[in-house]
């Protein structure tokens, strides 16, 4: 049964920078399931329970990679290696990992490249031919670099203040790549706005996109309704996180707002 | 021929979404309208925004899940909106679930949404709601009384109380449901509350740590209390508990549901599961030849 | 490792045999006991023989069944009989299970079979009995303290009471229970009742019509009653309900009971279960490094 | 789900007897499992419910064979082709029916040739040379004799009057069959002192043999403790309700005594 809890320890914490861990655990891909990149996880700390995009699918082992960027992910970051975890799942559409001899385009914009590492690993390794953006605030803060150089990947770091790279955001980035390349496919994460920006871009060039969405989610099983999106009502926990995007037109709240713990739009 | 009606209002058909599930925006509800519901249930709502409790707030059980969401809802001016936004067409039906502690919140309630719906359900049986809300109202027949008569007085669409499993004698709630002037009752709101304990970590998995149990494992007893419920009272009836096909359906029906209200199963089997199940009964009713929804109310009561 | 104490009684392990099942005579009794069990309870028996419910008596639903067999016994005389053929070894336990409509009924049975018997569960929560048996009892906070009173008055065995859960606040119950003397409680009885009804025949398939579940599905129901009682009376208690392997047992004890009873998961895993789980109860307690049942009691009420 | 009941439509009605009558019905036996000769099914006529031994295992399609002895069978007996039943099962611990190349002698009395047609006709059919008598208080009330002949079964009639066949009692003419011939296994079924003689006769002849036991039973599902039987505890609905000679001789109330519906011994 994914729609509880497995407990986890935790074998391996990795810096990945200032802000960001990721945290590698075993997972029984016969007894639960293998993931695809893009689906998602609960993570359950024994005080809350979130969801958390799946950064490394190895041979029977798990990561999520982290930012820490309040109370839940706070304590996640105090964890040490051989401390446990609550993981049920995967849950969610994820993204299309069996392509083949495609030129790609993958951008995640900060933890946003949690996602975006485990499909450009995935299509990498299935012999497409895979640009990474991967893009931080900072060159501290960039992720995922050289792990995917070294599969070979061609990955353009890009920070907001050129300590490392581009200089500049994801999208200007993107421009820049798109006006010599032709990409078949794109593949998206990270801040909402990014991802809006990084849309209009990949429109006006007709270059087919899959996004990964956030909302605030409370069951991952398809109930609940707390993460319904305007105004197809689509589940981001079943329909999405991915969404291509075709899909993603017809969600008119993309870019726009978000529905909190309690449903008020923001 | 799948037409049912209930306290007055037309359905196209007897199958209707369950209060909290993919109810919280109008979007979703439109989805399931779309889906072939014929009635939608928003989720319950309160006077002010409330965030429900923290996570984990649903596990999974044998047959079945347990949730302990904790009535999240962005309260009564904000949910409006979305209720606004819903298109019901012919016989489709927009029911309201309203919650609060007092009969002046039910009132204000009433009275807030009631030009908005075509029918009002209290839930007064949410076996995880804060104090004096939810089954606290529902495990007490005085209570229920006072719920049920002050929601009945303030509105002009039909009121439907929705009712707890949780207590000794089901059919006494229901009387006195029925004596405030309920047009209607909804059996059953989820069954225990219930509890899974993780014995890795021997830790209660649900942050609240009870949840009202759903899906296959409690529908005997829908069944059942439907079945109880229907030779105490006079009011119509929806069934709702374990749903998950039609054979679930003609059991609620069989049993003295005149339509019956579908939610766990949407976690299986999809929306679509509206569709297919309206497909499967009209198969069934054909088979057997009857004619409508309403010959077949309550033919399980009928002795040999 | 295994060994655990419930009020002064010594059991080689957590498992008993519970009420209702393979319980009708010595011989099946003597084979539990055989396979593992620290511990048997008899059918409940009474005063006088009982037939009980005509079939059908048993039907499946999801993760369970329902049943309302009816109490049948061959009575107290006959059923002494039977009592006095099994065969308990070290820290092997005979319990015998009674019910009755009065607390007279209720101390003759106990002075009939206490010199018989180790200790003395008390059936007030059977939700299919006739009149005034059962349920009737364990429904009512009064009438559950004269029963017990009775029962204990008479007694010099430990007496066991044994809940429904189908009450508004369980906790209530527990509490007149253990003010009327009980030595310790079992929780639960059969949930509901539940109904199946045929749809091609649109009939009740139960005679009784009605029926207590049981199996996985009331597991979660029967961890929440424990866990609460547990926090609600001082006296030991003894858990059941959807017990299938060494899992379930570990969180019937983590949520509070030193002991436990198993029923329906014999029909799947046949008399064996007791063995299989017993083993697999010490590996997992070595995996985790408990030395004891006893501190393995409650486990899930400690805080972070 | 076989603890269910299954609605069937009764589509042949055979009188075989002045007392018995055989139903035969559909039965998918990809959905509810294809029965073994031995094993029982519940029939609820919407009144009451019974174990009957299964006489007939055709492609989809199974029969019970009811001997009017009280209420239930009275009610059943009134039954029309077209008139339904609740059915569930199958349930219990049959006759071994894979046997090949042996010499069998198969002994059904009365209403007990029910079951030993269905592994009468088993055997036959794999190959196996089998005797069967087929006992009765008059001919009239012999059981499956031509139908038996008609698939190469060697049918020995036996009946308490002489009206047809062998006159005397089945267990005469088992003496008088094992005199002439080496039967490397028995099935017996047969009211309980009939089996009890039988058993008597086969032990010291030393062939071993599986017989069908009846008892008072509620559940069928191995749970309710009715059919339990002394001292072993075996259920009949599980254990049995055929058990070999070897496990017959620990059921020491065989041949003694049974209980009723309140457990009262009889």
């Amino acid at each position: 049964m994914n729609d509880v809890p497995q407990i986890v320890k935790i074998k391996e914490i990795i810096d990945e920078t200032p802000s960001i861990k990721t945290f590698v655990f075993d997972w029984d891909m016969d007894k639960y399931g293998t993931p695809n990149p893009g689906e998602f996880l609960m993570v359950w700390n024994f005080n809350n329970e979130k969801p958390m995009s799946i950064s490394k699918i190895n041979d029977n082992e798990l990561a999520i990679t982290v930012k820490n960027v309040g109370e839940f992910t706070n304590e996640l970051h105090q964890l040490k290696v051989g401390d446990v975890l609550g993981i049920r799942g995967s849950y969610g559409n994820g993204f299309s990992y069996d392509l083949k001899n495609k030129k790609v385009l993958a951008i995640g914009g900060g933890v946003g490249m949690a996602p975006i590492n485990s499909i450009a690993t995935a299509l990498a390794n299935n012999g497409n031919d895979v640009d990474v953006i991967s893009a931080a605030v900072n060159g501290d803060e960039l992720l995922f670099v050289d792990s995917l150089k070294d599969i070979g990947v061609n990955v353009c770091p890009c920070t907001d203040d050129g300590s490392v790279g581009f200089k500049g955001f994801a999208t200007n980035l993107a421009i820049e790549l798109i006006k010599d390349t032709s990409y078949d496919i794109a593949f998206v994460c990270g801040p909402e706005i990014m991802m809006k920006g990084v849309f209009d871009i990949l429109e006006d060039n007709e270059i087919p996109a899959e996004y990964s969405m956030e909302r605030y989610m409370k069951c991952a099983l398809g109930i609940c309704g707390q993460c319904c999106v305007d105004n197809t009502g689509w589940r981001i926990c079943v329909e999405g996180p991915v969404f291509s995007n075709d899909l993603l037109k017809e969600i008119n709240e993309f870019g726009k707002y978000h529905r909190d713990a309690s449903g008020i739009k923001h | 021929m799948l037409k049912t009606n209930i306290c007055g209002v037309n359905f196209k058909n007897p199958l209707m979404l369950a209060a909290g599930v993919l109810g919280s925006n109008a979007s979703s509800l439109n989805w399931v309208l779309k889906s072939g519901a014929a009635g939608v249930v928003t989720k319950s709502f309160s006077k002010e925004p409330n965030t429900g409790y923290k996570n984990p707030t649903t596990v999974g059980v044998d047959c079945g899940i347990i949730n302990a969401i904790g009535l999240s809802n962005p309260g009564a001016d904000n949910f409006i909106e979305e209720i606004r936004r819903v298109e019901t067409g012919d016989d489709e039906v927009l029911i309201a679930s309203i919650y609060g502690a007092t009969p002046d919140e039910f009132s204000f309630l009433v009275e807030k949404i009631q030009d908005d719906v075509d029918m009002i359900e209290l839930n007064i049986s949410c076996p995880h709601a804060m104090a004096g809300c939810g089954a606290a109202i529902g495990q007490d027949p005085n209570l229920t009384h006072k719920i049920v008569s002050a929601a009945k007085d303030a509105s002009n669409v039909p009121i439907i109380a929705k009712l707890t499993p949780n207590v000794t004698d089901i059919g006494e709630i229901a009387k006195s449901a029925e004596d405030a002037g309920a047009d209607a009752l909804t059996l059953i709101n989820s069954l225990g509350p219930g509890m899974k304990i993780n014995i890795d970590v021997a830790k209660p998995v649900l942050s609240n740590r009870f949840g009202g149990m759903s899906g296959k494992a409690v529908k005997p007893i829908a069944i059942r209390d439907v079945f109880v419920v229907y030779d105490t009272v006079d009011i119509p009836i929806i069934g709702v508990g374990g749903i998950s096909n039609y054979e679930d359906v003609v059991e609620f029906i069989f049993a003295g549901a005149r339509g019956v209200q579908i939610g766990t199963s949407i976690m299986n089997e999809g929306v679509e599961v509206f569709n297919s199940i309206n497909k499967d009964l009209e198969n069934f009713m054909k088979d057997k030849g009857y004619k409508s929804i309403d010959e077949m109310v309550a033919l399980a009561h009928e002795e040999l």
